[in-house]
């Protein structure tokens, strides 16, 4: 157990984390114009690294991944989210105040179903990557600790 | 009672398996599912208090066609409770390894240092 | 910049603890001293925030007022002509702000005695990422206006409370409380939620005030009414759903039980949030004020039995704290029982529930943090083997008789207060209440003096202790002194800030709906 | 004895949960609905967004998730909290 799983687990994680990493930022980045957005995303990526993290166990991940990069990550996310908050502070707290300003994710949107074009939203999208960064490394660090946790018990 | 509300009665027995598990079982981790179970259920019932009937999904990008949508704000309390009860669930867990590390046991009627 | 701070403080309240959260553990990279100038800098500036709204609410003599967010403006509830708020809505009134100023004070106690307390400790940046968290969670749930963000807020105080109950990793018991209050918390949360849930069903709305005027107080009213007692009751810690109260205040790190106190008396907030303004007139008010009395008599009672038996001092007070909301909840079920009729007497026993409320706070505070620091010293928790401190901590001990005296209300500490206006009016209900209650708080006095005796006084201890340092000693002196001057100026304060904050529960439920729905 | 109590309060718990869910107003027919309609109608407008709920989530109601996100903060900084590194004296 110590060096991971067998080599079909590890074979098959080597073909599908490449995919569940991808799908994870479509799904962010997309958020506010498919199903999914910052929290689905994140939660995709953060599947990635336990994958990872299972098939090759925590030696094999070594260097790539560690609990203080990913915490402080995670708190950069929080902060940034929070700061997109702040942003609006002219108008109200979370005032969204890019939309429909024609800048930065500013376009209009037709009303009624549409091809969905990826510059709208004001910072709907941006608020998406704060959350979606902020769940993949905050569910990528619980999963990290408790795995290491989990080791020092049977160490003892 | 009327059977156009069987959704509603099916979430409420979710949340009664769940809180049969947190009260008659003995192992931790079963108590923990338990109340994973609870949320679930809870969950469940939100969603299906947004549903409208014939609704399509309250996206715009190609939607198929113009229709009623069901309602957007259940869902958007749904993920925010899915997230809850995500970090809940991992807060759960990690204790359970602690208890497990100082008791060597996961049976609640072993673990009772605090009575009284 | 003071307009930015006045306008947005009720936003502000909540969005300065969550920064010094987000933001303590990267800082604390740079350090103890960094972490600990910058904790306090945010502990600072809450309390400055708490300060500026009281100063708000209370110059216009409690009446709410909005904050909507992410609005076009964030005094604008109802932007053209719409019939429901779809945004959340903070709406603090007098109530609100005067649980602000409750939690900010033991807040800057907390994180004062935190400096010393936790110097030589491991994982301190996360420890007050964990303490502002919770802040920000009680903050939340006292200022906002809409049932979905107040069950979020509620969570969030869960979260931050068990991470801090079982911080103290190698106690076997911390951990055994940790997951036991983690597990009833989450119960609770869930129960407010699918409480929340029905009435939206019903409803479709989330907003309070909206809510409030829609209710019709049918089956599912009902239904929805006792999920939410159920939960809140059971997350402020009010006998039969007591049980994870002495193990959470007993677990937990010394200033951290001051600041749980804080958090129940959130869910207690809560709890008169949905009696006064959400149900109000809606349901049967005097079967509700009862019911409130019958489980305020139970707490008191089962707090101040099971406190004569502890041997462990943090849980002796503990059980102390459960007593305290019994005379919260009785003082508030009198005024509820007869909030149809509003007589005088309803209004003076509000008066000393909700007095006693802030009373509480600051004297179990204090008692909390002495037991820190009396554990620090001894050793041990165990009363029966301590003893003689008075010896080297003559300081600690005048401060722990003086929370004691304060706790079993006796005068002129600000205990007898509000301890006495719930006497006298729950006397006017019925005297067998107020019995009760006077007898208990003299039962409460003999179990502190009898913990105060077996900890200081008796021969000196053979090992030398650890003194209680100056940087603990501050905030516990501070809580001293309001102990002190709310007891001597009663009068004063009851006037300037329970008033307003009984008024708007009492009288303020139309004007908190006219707020938000126009009309009046 | 304490079981007996557990399970009455449990059955009681149940028969509550059933009548709320019977009581209910009929499924796929809510009644009340101008607050999400007023989403339906007005997120393109007013969040620019295809997506109602995303436009729900982190625009009309963005408050909530922030919570939301702070109740992950803190699950997180509590796991690590638990499994940090101890000094000497607290093992």
């Amino acid at each position: 157990m110590k060096s991971g799983m067998s080599i079909i687990v590890r074979t098959v994680t080597r073909l599908v984390y490449g995919l569940a990493l991808v799908y994870g930022f479509y799904v962010i980045m997309h958020g506010h114009l498919t199903p999914g957005g910052g929290f689905q995303g994140g939660a995709v990526v953060a599947s990635a690294f336990a994958l990872l993290l299972v098939a090759f166990g925590s030696a094999g991940i070594k260097g790539l991944l560690n609990a203080h990069l990913l915490q402080t990550l995670e708190e950069l996310g929080a902060l940034a989210f929070l700061g997109l908050g702040f942003a609006g502070i002219g108008t109200a707290f979370f005032y969204n105040l890019l939309a429909n300003t024609g800048s930065c994710f500013g376009a209009t949107v037709a009303l009624g179903p549409n091809v969905g074009p990826l510059d709208t939203g004001g910072i709907l999208p941006l608020m998406n990557w704060a959350v979606g960064l902020k769940v993949m490394t905050g569910i990528a660090a619980v999963v990290l600790a408790m795995l290491i946790g989990a080791r020092q018990e049977e160490a003892e | 009672m009327n059977l156009g509300n069987m959704p509603f009665v099916a979430a409420a027995l979710l949340i009664l398996l769940g809180i049969y598990a947190v009260l008659f079982k003995r192992n931790l981790i079963k108590i923990v599912l338990g109340i994973s179970l609870v949320e679930t259920g809870v969950n469940l019932l939100l969603v299906t208090l947004g549903y409208r009937t014939d609704g399509i999904a309250p996206i715009f990008t190609l939607a198929p066609r113009a229709g009623p949508m069901v309602l957007p704000t259940p869902q958007a309390l749904t993920l925010t409770s899915i997230v809850i009860g995500l970090a809940t669930t991992a807060l759960l867990l990690s204790f359970v390894v602690w208890i497990h590390r100082h008791y060597g046991t996961l049976d609640v009627r072993k673990i009772k240092e605090l009575r009284g | 910049m003071t307009a930015l701070m006045t306008q947005h403080a009720p936003v502000l309240l909540i969005a300065i603890p969550l920064l010094g959260a987000f933001a303590v553990p990267i800082l604390g990279k740079l350090g103890r001293g960094a972490r600990d100038a910058f904790s306090g800098l945010i502990a600072l500036l809450t309390a400055a925030l708490a300060g500026v709204l009281a100063a708000n609410v209370f110059g216009q003599t409690g009446a709410a007022s909005l904050y909507v967010l992410g609005g076009q403006g964030f005094q604008l509830p109802l932007p053209s002509g719409m019939s429901v708020p779809v945004r959340i809505v903070l709406q603090p009134d007098g109530m609100s702000a005067f649980m602000t100023l409750i939690t900010a004070l033991i807040l800057l106690a907390a994180v004062l005695f935190s400096f010393s307390y936790w110097r030589d400790r491991s994982g301190g940046t996360l420890y007050y990422s964990l303490l502002f968290l919770l802040v920000a969670g009680v903050f939340g749930m006292e200022l906002t206006g809409d049932l979905f963000n107040f069950f979020v807020f509620l969570e969030v105080t869960s979260i931050a409370a068990c991470g801090l109950i079982g911080f103290r990793v190698w106690r076997k018991t911390s951990q055994e409380a940790g997951f036991k209050v983690m597990a009833l918390y989450t119960l609770s949360g869930l129960f407010v939620l699918l409480a929340i849930g029905l009435l939206y069903g019903q409803y479709g709305g989330l907003n309070v005030a909206y809510v409030a005027n829609a209710l019709s107080g049918g089956t599912l009213d009902l239904i929805a009414l006792g999920l939410l007692l159920a939960g809140l009751a059971l997350k402020a810690g009010a006998v039969p759903l007591h049980m994870w109260a002495p193990d959470a205040y007993g677990e937990a790190p010394a200033p951290v039980s001051a600041v749980l106190v804080a958090n129940s008396q959130a869910s207690l907030y809560g709890l008169f949030r949905v009696l006064f303004t959400l149900y109000g007139p809606a349901i049967r008010t005097e079967t509700a004020g009862w019911l409130l009395i019958t489980l305020a008599l139970l707490t008191i009672f089962v707090g101040v039995t099971m406190a004569l038996i502890q041997k462990d001092i943090k849980r002796l007070i503990a059980y102390g704290a459960v007593s305290q909301i019994g005379y919260m909840l009785l003082g508030v079920g009198v005024g509820l029982a007869v909030s149809v009729a509003k007589p005088d007497y309803g209004f003076v026993a509000m008066q000393g529930g909700i007095f006693h409320m802030l009373n509480d706070a600051a004297c179990i505070g204090l008692l909390f943090l002495c037991s820190g620091a009396v554990i620090r010293a001894a050793g041990t928790s165990d009363l029966d083997r301590m003893g003689g401190l008075a010896h080297s901590m003559k300081w600690t001990g005048a401060l722990f008789l003086i929370g004691s005296f304060a706790l079993a209300g006796v005068p002129p500490f600000n205990g007898f207060a509000s301890k006495f206006l719930i006497y006298e009016a729950s006397f006017r209900l019925s005297p067998f209440l107020a019995v009760v209650a006077i007898l208990s708080s003299i039962l409460l006095l003999a179990v502190f003096v009898k913990a105060f005796q077996a900890a200081f006084l008796g021969a000196k201890p053979s090992v030398p202790v650890r003194r209680t340092s100056a940087g603990m000693m501050i905030p516990m002196v501070a809580l001293a002194l309001v102990v002190v001057v709310f007891g001597l100026f009663p009068g004063f304060f009851l006037d300037r800030i329970v008033t307003p904050a009984v008024n708007a529960l009492w009288y303020g439920r139309d004007a908190y709906i006219g707020l938000v729905l126009g009309g009046g | 004895m304490k079981r007996a109590l557990v399970l009455v309060s449990f059955l009681f718990v149940g028969a509550f949960l059933l009548v709320a869910a019977a009581s209910l107003r009929p499924f796929g027919e809510p009644a009340l609905t101008a607050m999400d309609d007023h989403f339906l109608a007005n997120a393109q407008r007013e969040a620019a967004a295809n997506n109602v709920v995303t436009a729900v989530v982190f625009d009309y109601r963005g408050f909530d998730t922030l919570g939301e996100a702070t109740v992950l903060f803190a699950a997180v900084v509590g796991v690590l909290a638990l499994f940090r590194r101890l000094q000497e004296d607290e093992r």
